[in-house]
């Protein structure tokens, strides 16, 4: 089902836990479609992702696409982070089953979300940051018949 | 493959040695099509022969109301659309539950699209059909009751004689599916009035890909798959001789030992429910107490999701499910933990076990101490619980 | 048992060895659920995948393009009431032969009782579907053409390049029932503009109980077992694991010999036809002379009857068929004996013997030679034979 | 398929033939469904069935009743012979499957068949001997469902 870079982030899954006092919190998805993560930024002065924590409640690719979103935008600047797209942590775990490709738009989100949470707490704009909807509602898949 | 405990049986269960023995002769020796006018065919024709009266025994049916099918699903189908066709003519109300199988479900959503009208009966917080609500539900149109025997995912045992009873005396056809149930707990199909029956052969140790359709002497429901004249032109399709003889001696298995076999099943069982809720906070039981299939288990762990609570348990070698195994692929919660009244976020949280014969106290241990770390693991990194923490502090 | 030559492989034929090893394993070691999270599951599933792969190559489709099912009827029976519903809104009329199985027919029936249209297509005296016909038949609201790749009774290929032209040409779903063609002579689905195709593992010395219906992207003929998600949504059941497998397995074996297998076979095939026509007066042979399954030999002898001929073949040890098998326990001689044009006494005293790829030259002299004097010792019991000869004298 | 009783007289039928200079000759059935029945009486003076043959187009009941009943009404008088419905037939044949009870019929008409020949060629009427139609008309089944 899952490919093995997928099982190895889910299985060892990178900056769990949380940051006190972040920088940034964001917290998307809900728990009623079963898949909700919170993600804690860290972010120093020169606009720089110093450290990156996250939580999430949700199956094996929620946390495995978690993992690597944090894992891709550790070190990065905001800028650099924000070009962090569900595309990049797709192909950065080697793919996702089409069921669960809403996962990753999740993890996008969640990054954009806590990025929104640091503007608002420092009163600046991010440019090319839209304030992030904070759920992904899940359409019907298509039957690709 | 390192250690296995495989507690999905709900799911599908190991095909018994014996069965596929008894199989075999069937697949290179005795391949001859059991439709066929010469000796050879006849041994395929006997072999089905015995299997359908080794059937019809095991729950009280006369062999010529056993119909062999593919399986569950098609058993469902056929019981549901053929009585919708057969009967439209008296009514286009169909009353069914909350908690069927997809099987049923589906196929009835399917019906509406073209007029027929379902009820879909709650059940109470036990997955139990409300009786009151059932006698509420008929119409004068209403032509088939369709009720499970037990719930696949919760384990619940409806009360199906009540149920028999009351479509009887209101003149309906009532319909059972006994996929979980069959070879699980005793079933007579004239005492509980039950006029159809489905049942599949993987769920009782039985090959996958055979099933079979009771269906009572003068129910005039026709064919669902048309074509040759096999099963007394009710079912086309050359025999599936090896699958029917391999059901055949799965169900001879299944009644032999049912008594000791579920006695030991129920044991473990509720000594698994108890350590769980003794040693898991914030955790509860799904399905009735008691009166549930000796072999299910169902448990909601608050906080967690049951996807990352099955690979974490596969990690550990434990085979276990997250409401019906066929509704992956799906990302809504499980239909039947809805019903019984559980909230979104907790019904993602659920986890099935179904022991198998092979089952011991040792891997129940095995397990529950897996579950116990996992679940720690996995509040340990949920958003959810951190909430609730924060709210209410650490203590329980 | 004593001897036995078996001359029935339309009917069904035996489970080839490497494909019940094939099967082995996925009964009682790796028999996890194909739909389930855990690696165990994961088993059967990259199982099945392998199996959908060497069918979706053989038949020039795409993997995603299988869909399996429990047999041939299923497949038809899918195909054609699934296009039905799905199409309804373009038009109501079907297109078919007069010399289809009974898994098209009856079902096409069964769609003439809800408002379909049906055209029985004629077929010539070698059982060839007239082309002109076709052309004639079809209609602006024409949904469906369904036609079988090559017939189970006399053998005959249809001309299926030209009917798939055709029908891509109008615009119509084209369905072919390649049940008995499948592993006897190439398909390509692309080539011959097949949007869907229906096969069954058991008449390829695979298992019984399991089929496909191949179904072209971009078709969007919906599910005939309604229930779990299995199939990508399209047809619901646990899936026949073993079954699958093994048809997988029949598949490759197929593919793997068809050149040399069906050369040997024609030319026993060829072979038998010769001695019977020489050697046996009132003889004729039915359905295509060249154009045929290469396994297939179809003959009417005068003044016999069928099942007569096929109980004292029987005696001697060949198993062979008098119209379809499925249609025995029907009084009606075959409706494709009678669609080419033969009167129903003649009819009544048909003969199919299908080779295998065993059938030996010895099989066939001991045959012929048993058909020889068994239809002598009928003739001199038959008044048909007594009142011709009255009237025309013994010489020939 | 086939009782035992029914497979040994199919395959040892007995009183194949014809004979020559019937008393009676009676044909029943048609080719168009299968089966055709034709039997032949010897019966003497003193109306005793002293011979009977039969030949038959049709499957292995058809063969099979058509040789029981010649025995039945081999060395019988033409009341025994009338006596022998199709009931009598199947009983000594051990029974026959449902769809081949019509073969049963056949055999019990062509014997009335071949007594009213007698009767006609004799300017004779035999008492309780319908004309016999000539063949049976097959009734589709019923679905004993
Ligand atoms: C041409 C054809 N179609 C369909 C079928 C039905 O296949 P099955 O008996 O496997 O369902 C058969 C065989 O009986 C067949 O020969
Ligand atoms: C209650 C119930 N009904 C029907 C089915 C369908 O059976 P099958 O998958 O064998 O078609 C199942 C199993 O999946 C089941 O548990």
């Amino acid at each position: 089902m899952y490919s093995e870079k997928v099982m190895d982030h889910f299985k060892n899954p990178r900056n769990v836990g949380e940051i006190e006092n972040a920088s940034g919190v964001g917290t998307v998805g809900n728990a009623k479609c079963g898949d909700i993560m919170r993600i804690f930024l860290d972010i120093d002065d020169n606009g720089i992702i110093r450290d990156v924590k996250f939580k999430t409640f949700g199956c094996g690719a929620a946390v495995a696409t978690s993992s690597m979103a944090t894992e891709l935008v550790k070190g990065k600047t905001i800028q650099e982070a924000l070009q962090v797209t569900n595309k990049a942590v797709m192909e950065a775990l080697d793919g996702l089953p089409p069921v669960k490709v809403h996962c990753s738009l999740l993890a996008e989100e969640a990054i954009h979300a806590a990025l929104w949470d640091y503007a608002e707490k420092n009163g600046i704009q991010i440019e090319g940051l839209e304030k992030p909807k904070n759920d992904i509602s899940e359409e019907e898949e298509e039957e690709d018949y | 493959m390192g250690k296995m405990i495989y507690l999905d049986n709900a799911a599908t269960t190991k095909t018994a040695p014996e069965v596929v023995e008894a199989m075999l002769p069937y697949f290179s020796e005795f391949y001859g099509n059991a439709s066929t006018v010469y000796e050879f065919g006849g041994k395929s024709k006997e072999a089905v022969s015995k299997a359908r009266e080794i059937i019809a025994n095991a729950i009280g049916a006369k062999e010529n109301e056993i119909y062999f099918t593919a399986g569950g699903s098609e058993s469902d189908n056929w019981a549901i659309k053929a009585a919708a066709e057969a009967y439209r003519g008296k009514g286009k109300h169909i009353i069914t539950s909350k908690i069927e199988h997809h099987a049923v479900l589906h196929t009835c959503q399917w019906l509406e699209q073209s007029g027929f009208e379902v009820t879909y009966l709650d059940v109470d917080e036990f997955g139990v059909v409300k009786l009151e609500e059932l006698k509420k539900a008929i119409r004068p149109d209403t032509i088939l009751i369709s009720i499970m025997f037990a719930n696949n995912e919760i384990g619940t045992i409806e009360p199906v004689e009540e149920i028999g009873k009351i479509a009887k005396e209101q003149g309906i056809l009532f319909h059972t599916d006994a996929v979980q149930a069959f070879g699980q707990v005793p079933i007579n199909v004239d005492e509980l009035n039950i006029d159809m029956l489905s049942s599949s052969g993987h769920k009782l140790n039985g090959p996958k890909g055979v099933g079979f359709l009771y269906i009572r002497k003068g129910v005039k429901i026709r064919s669902f798959i048309h074509g040759g004249a096999q099963e007394r032109k009710r079912r086309a399709g050359t025999e599936n001789v090896p699958g029917i003889v391999g059901f055949g001696k799965a169900v001879e298995l299944a009644m032999a030992n049912m008594e000791t076999r579920t006695a030991k099943e129920r044991e473990l069982r509720d000594y698994l429910m108890e350590r769980v809720l003794k040693e898991i906070p914030f955790s509860r039981i799904n399905g009735h107490r008691t009166n549930r299939l000796p072999n299910n288990v169902n448990i909601c762990f608050q906080f967690v999701e049951g996807e990352s609570l099955l690979i974490m348990l596969d990690m550990k070698g434990i085979c276990g499910s997250s409401g019906s195994a066929c509704t992956s692929g799906s990302l809504d919660p499980s239909h039947v933990l809805l019903a019984i009244g559980l909230p979104h976020e907790i019904a993602h949280g659920s986890l099935r076990l179904t022991l198998g014969e092979d089952t011991d106290r040792e891997d129940i241990d095995y397990t529950v101490d897996a579950v116990k770390e996992i679940v720690t693991q996995l509040r340990e990194m949920s958003p959810l619980y951190e909430d609730y923490m924060k709210k209410n502090g650490r203590q329980e």
